[in-house]
C-alpha cells in the first residue's frame, strides 16, 4: 500500500482539459461538489462528463461553460426542480447530451468493472436513447436479439465518500442510502480521485474488511475534503442544504446572475477555507445528521 | 364521506394491486409532481396492503419493503437513509437487474408528454438537441415500459401533456410511427393504466388509449378539453369507482395522517 | 411479504429427481449440508449439480450416487485432501463432467442474474475447460474475439446462510468470510430454498437493510437448520468439524465403509434430531466463534 | 548461516517481488502443498515487504492486504474471517473482474503436471471424462496464466510431475500442441518463473523451460533425474542465491515464528 493522500487542488490539476470524466454521486447524494469547483477554479476546460443521476455537479459545470458532452441518465434537482443552467446549456445548445436509460448505462460502466469491451443488454426498441452507440448483437446460444453498449473509459473518475485511509481504502456505513452507481464506476475506474469527508487511520478500516467498497488498488488520489458534497448532502453525515439549493436555483433563472453566485462560491479560493466560512457562519452544523 | 380528487385517484390505482404484486417506486419532483409520481403511488400501495393486498411488496429507491407503518412525514435524505426495510443492496445495479428480469409487476409513471399509444417524454420539449426545454433525461422509465407487467401512469390531465405524438419517446408505450410494439420486438407489457385528475384510460387491443372511467361529475367533453388528441371512447364510460368510508379513513387516519403525501 | 418460513424437508420434497441445482457455499463454508443430507433421506435422484468450490455438497451426492453431472470449478477438501467420493465417481464415469474456471463460472450465473442469455467473457484460449459449450463472439465495437457462455439456468438454487426473518430475508453479519458466488447464485435463481442458523423478527433484519444480501423476492423457501453446514463451517457461527472430517476421509477411502458411514450420517431421520444429538454430545460447542 | 530448502526458496521468490507487484495467493490444500501454495508464497511475500518491496500487496481468498504481521498461526475458517485485511469485496466475482482485467502482477501456482511449456494440470491423470485420477478442477488458475503479467509456479521436483505433456490443460502455459500463446490469441503473461526444491527455471523466448539456478549442491544431472523431459540448459548454470543471515533471522523470528508456514 502507498500513501495515497493527495491535497484537493494537486488532484484536481492531475485532470486535463478536453478529458472525459465519470462523476459519481446520484440525486442530491454525494457529487463530488469540492472537486468540481476545483475544476472550476482551475479553468479545466472542454470536458466530457458521464454521470448516473446528477444534479449539481452538471449544472455547475455546465454553468462554468467547461463541458463538451454530457452521457447519463438524469439531470436535475429532484425534489427542488430542474437544474437550471444545465437545462439552459442544452436548450442554446453549447453542448452535446447523449441520453441513456439506466439498463444502457449500467451496462457501460459494468462492461468496465468486468474487463470487456461491451456488455449485451436486453432491448429496449424504439426509443430515443439508443441512438446513441448501440448496435445490435445475437446470442450464440438462443438466436435472441440483443443490444450491446461499449465499455465506459473515462480518463479519470471523481467520487466524493464517507470515509477512507490515506492509502485510499474507501469504507462505507454498515447503514446507508446505495441508490447510486459509485462502486461500478470506481471497479472500472482508469484513474480514480475520491474525496472522503474524514481520512480514518487503516486499523479502523482493516477491523472491517468488508465494509471498504473501493480497495486502495483502485485509487489513485484520496483528498479530504470535510463537506465535499455541500450543498447536497453525504447520507449518514450531512443532509442537503435546502436554503443553498434554493439560492442556488433562484441565481439560475439568469445566467448573469448565476455567474455573480458561481464568482462567490469559488472566491474564498480553496474548498476548506469555503467550509471554514460556512461553518464559522454556523451554516453547517444545522445539516448534521448521526451516523447510525 | 366526501373524498379529495387525490383520494379518489390513490383509491383507482390501489384497486388495481394485487396481493403478489411488485411495486416499483421512484423518488419524484417537488410539489404536485412530488404527489403524482410518489404520493399517490404510497398511498395507494398502502391502502392496498391495509384493504385488500396484505403481501403486497413495494421497492422505493433503492430500498425494498420500505416500512409503510413508519413513513416518515418528510422525505429528507436522512429520513430515506434511515427508513426501515429488508433490502438495500450495495449499488443501484441489482434494481436495474430485477427491472430487466422482469420481478416488478407494477410501476408508476410520470411525464411531460404522454402520447395516444402512451408513449411517454421525460427528456426534451421540442427537438432532443438544442430543445425549447430540456427536461430531465431517461432513468429507467424506458425499462418499466419494456419490462414491467403493469405500468401505471399517473399525470393531470392537460391538452400540453396529452399530445398527438410526444417530441421525443423517452420510454415506449404500445406503439409509435416506427411500428407496433409487436413489430419492434417488445414481448410483454407497455403502459396498463393512465390515473389522471379527471378520468382513468386504459389500452385498446391495438394499443389505442382508451377513456376507462369518469371521476364522479366530469363529462367526456371536459376530457376531451384538456387533452390535443381524441382518446377511444367507449359507448358506455363508467364512473371511476369511489373509496368508501373506511377507505378514506384509514387515508387520512393512518396512511397519510401528516399530509405529506397527498399535500398538493 | 409472505411468510416463507417451510420445513426443510418439505423444501426438499419440492426438489424433483432430474433437475439440474444450484448449490451454494465455497471450499468448507456454508455448504447446504443439512439440505443434501435430506435430499438423500428422500432419495432424489439424477441430479446435475452446479457449484463455485464445492466439498462435502457435492462428495455427499456423489456417494449417495444421486448425480447425473457436475458443474463448477472445484470439487475437493481444501486443507484436508481430495473429495473421495467425488473423486471415485468421476473416476469410474458415473456421471458427466464440466470443468469450468472461475471467470467463465461467474458469467454463466451473472448472465442469469441480469436476465441476459449470455455474457462475453475474456477468453482463455486451449484450454480443456472451455470445451463445453462455449462460443466465439466478436465485439461489434472493437471486433475483438471473446467467448460467450449461456446463463446458467439451474431448476432450484440451494443455500446455506447465517440469518433470515420468516419472509426470506436474508442477512450476513458486517464482518464476514465473502470468498464465495453465493450472492449472485442467489441473484439469478429460478428457485431458492435457503437453509439459515438462525430465524430472527424481521424488525432485526429491517433496521439494517444493508446487510440484507438476499431479498425476500428471490427466496421461495426459507428453513431453519441450526449448524446447517456441519459438518462444514459457517464463518462466524462455528468452524469446519476437524475430527469429522477425518472421520469421512477415512470411511471414504472405501465405497463399503462409506455407505455404512453415510448410513449413519441419514440416521437419526431428521437434521434437526441428528444436531440435537451431536449437541447433546457436546460435539458441536467447541467448534462455535463469536461473531464480530 | 545455514538456511532450508523452503527458506532458500522463499527467498528466490522474494527476490523477484517489487514494491509495486499486487500478488495473488491462493488457498491452497494440506501438508506439503500448503507450504508450496500457502506457505512459501506468504514468507517470500512478507520478506520482500520488509527487505525491499515495503508496498506490496497481498490478495490473499478474498481479502486484499491481510496485515502479514498479524499472521495467524493457524488458518482455521475463524482465523480466516477475523484476518484484518483492506477489502473484502461482497462476493468473488469482484476478484474475478480484477484478474480479467488484470490488476494482479504476481500469482502462484501449484499443480499435479507441469510441461515444458509450462502448461499446469489440476484436473485429472489421465483422460478428462473417466480418468485415473481425478484432481480438483480448474479454480482460477486459467485465469491467472492468461491474465497476470508474472505467475510463478511453486513445486517440487519430481519426474512424475514434470512431464513432456500435461494430460489435460487446465492452464494454457507458453505453448501446446495447438500452437503458441501468440497463435492462440493471447497478447501477455504466461508463467515467468518455476521454483521448486532442488532449482529454478525461467522460460525462452520461444516458451520453452530452461534451467535458471540450481540450489546450492544441486547438480544438473540429479535434475535431470527428477524430469521427464528435458529442458533448455544454458552453458553456465548460476547457482540460486542464498539469503542472508539478517534475512534468515526475519522468517524465523519474525516472519513465520510459529513455523506454520514453512513446517512441511
Amino acid at each position: 500500500m502507498r500513501d495515497k493522500l493527495t491535497p484537493l487542488e494537486q488532484a484536481v490539476a492531475s485532470i486535463p482539459s478536453c478529458s472525459t470524466v465519470a462523476v459519481g454521486g446520484s440525486l442530491l447524494r454525494r457529487q463530488p461538489m469540492a472537486l468540481v469547483r476545483e475544476i472550476l477554479r482551475q479553468g479545466t476546460d472542454r470536458l466530457s462528463i458521464m454521470t448516473w443521476a446528477s444534479s449539481l455537479a452538471a449544472d455547475l459545470l455546465a454553468a462554468g461553460g467547461v463541458l463538451r458532452s454530457w452521457e447519463g441518465i438524469y439531470v436535475g434537482f429532484w425534489w427542488y426542480g430542474l437544474a437550471p443552467n444545465f437545462r439552459r446549456a442544452v436548450q442554446w445548445g453549447e453542448f452535446t447530451v447523449q441520453d441513456r436509460s439506466e439498463s444502457y448505462m449500467t451496462a457501460r460502466f459494468r462492461a468496465a468493472a468486468m474487463g470487456l469491451p461491451y456488455l449485451p443488454v436486453a432491448p429496449i426498441p424504439g426509443i430515443h436513447s439508443i441512438r446513441h452507440g448501440v448496435q445490435e448483437v445475437t446470442c450464440p446460444f438462443t438466436g435472441q436479439q440483443l443490444h450491446a453498449v461499449p465499455a465506459a473509459e473515462p480518463e479519470v473518475t471523481i467520487l466524493h465518500a464517507y470515509r477512507g485511509d490515506r492509502y485510499g481504502n474507501i469504507a462505507w456505513p454498515a447503514h446507508r442510502d446505495s441508490d447510486d452507481l459509485d462502486l461500478i464506476m470506481a471497479s472500472g475506474a482508469r484513474r480514480l480521485i475520491v474525496s472522503v469527508e474524514e481520512i480514518v487511520p487503516h486499523e479502523q478500516i482493516a477491523a472491517m474488511p468488508n465494509l471498504t467498497y473501493i480497495p486502495h488498488t483502485k485509487v489513485d488520489m484520496i483528498c479530504q475534503a470535510r463537506f465535499g458534497a455541500w450543498p447536497g448532502s453525504c447520507d449518514t453525515r450531512y443532509d442537503e442544504d435546502a436554503e443553498e439549493l434554493k439560492r442556488w436555483l433562484a441565481a439560475g433563472r439568469d445566467p448573469q446572475t448565476f455567474a455573480d453566485y458561481l464568482g462567490g462560491l469559488l472566491a474564498g479560493g480553496s474548498h476548506a477555507q469555503m467550509i471554514e466560512e460556512l461553518a464559522g457562519a454556523q451554516r453547517l452544523s444545522s445539516l448534521e445528521v448521526s451516523e447510525r | 364521506m366526501s373524498f379529495t380528487t387525490n383520494e379518489l385517484m390513490a383509491y383507482a390505482v390501489s384497486r388495481r394491486l394485487r396481493s403478489e404484486d411488485l411495486v416499483f417506486i421512484g423518488v419524484g419532483t417537488a410539489g404536485r409532481a412530488y404527489t403524482l409520481a410518489v404520493g399517490i403511488p404510497l398511498v395507494a400501495s398502502r391502502l392496498a396492503q391495509l384493504d385488500h393486498a396484505p403481501d403486497l411488496d413495494i421497492y422505493l429507491g433503492n430500498l425494498l419493503s420500505p416500512d409503510l407503518a413508519k413513513m416518515p412525514t418528510q422525505l429528507t435524505q436522512d429520513a430515506i437513509t434511515r427508513w426501515p426495510g429488508a433490502h438495500a443492496p450495495a449499488d443501484i445495479g441489482n434494481k436495474v437487474d430485477a427491472l430487466v428480469r422482469g420481478d416488478f409487476t407494477v410501476s408508476f409513471e410520470s411525464a411531460a408528454q404522454v402520447d395516444r399509444w402512451g408513449n411517454l417524454n421525460i427528456t426534451a420539449i421540442g427537438a432532443a438537441e438544442a430543445p425549447d426545454v430540456r427536461l430531465v433525461g431517461t432513468l429507467a422509465q424506458a425499462e418499466h415500459l419494456a419490462f414491467v407487467e403493469r405500468p401505471i401512469i399517473v399525470v393531470d390531465l392537460s391538452s400540453r401533456t396529452f399530445v398527438e405524438e410526444v417530441d421525443v419517446i423517452s420510454s415506449f408505450g404500445h406503439a409509435s410511427t416506427q411500428g407496433s410494439r409487436r413489430q419492434l420486438g417488445y414481448s410483454t407489457g407497455g403502459p396498463a393504466l393512465v390515473v389522471t385528475d379527471l378520468c382513468t384510460f386504459d389500452f385498446t387491443g391495438q394499443g389505442l388509449m382508451r377513456l376507462n372511467s369518469l371521476h364522479p361529475g366530469v363529462t367526456v367533453d371536459q376530457v376531451l378539453d384538456q387533452m390535443s388528441f381524441e382518446p377511444v371512447i367507449p359507448d358506455q364510460v363508467p364512473q371511476t369507482p369511489k373509496p368508501n368510508e373506511e377507505q378514506i379513513k384509514l387515508i387520512r387516519n393512518e396512511i397519510d395522517e401528516g399530509q405529506a403525501l397527498l399535500r398538493h
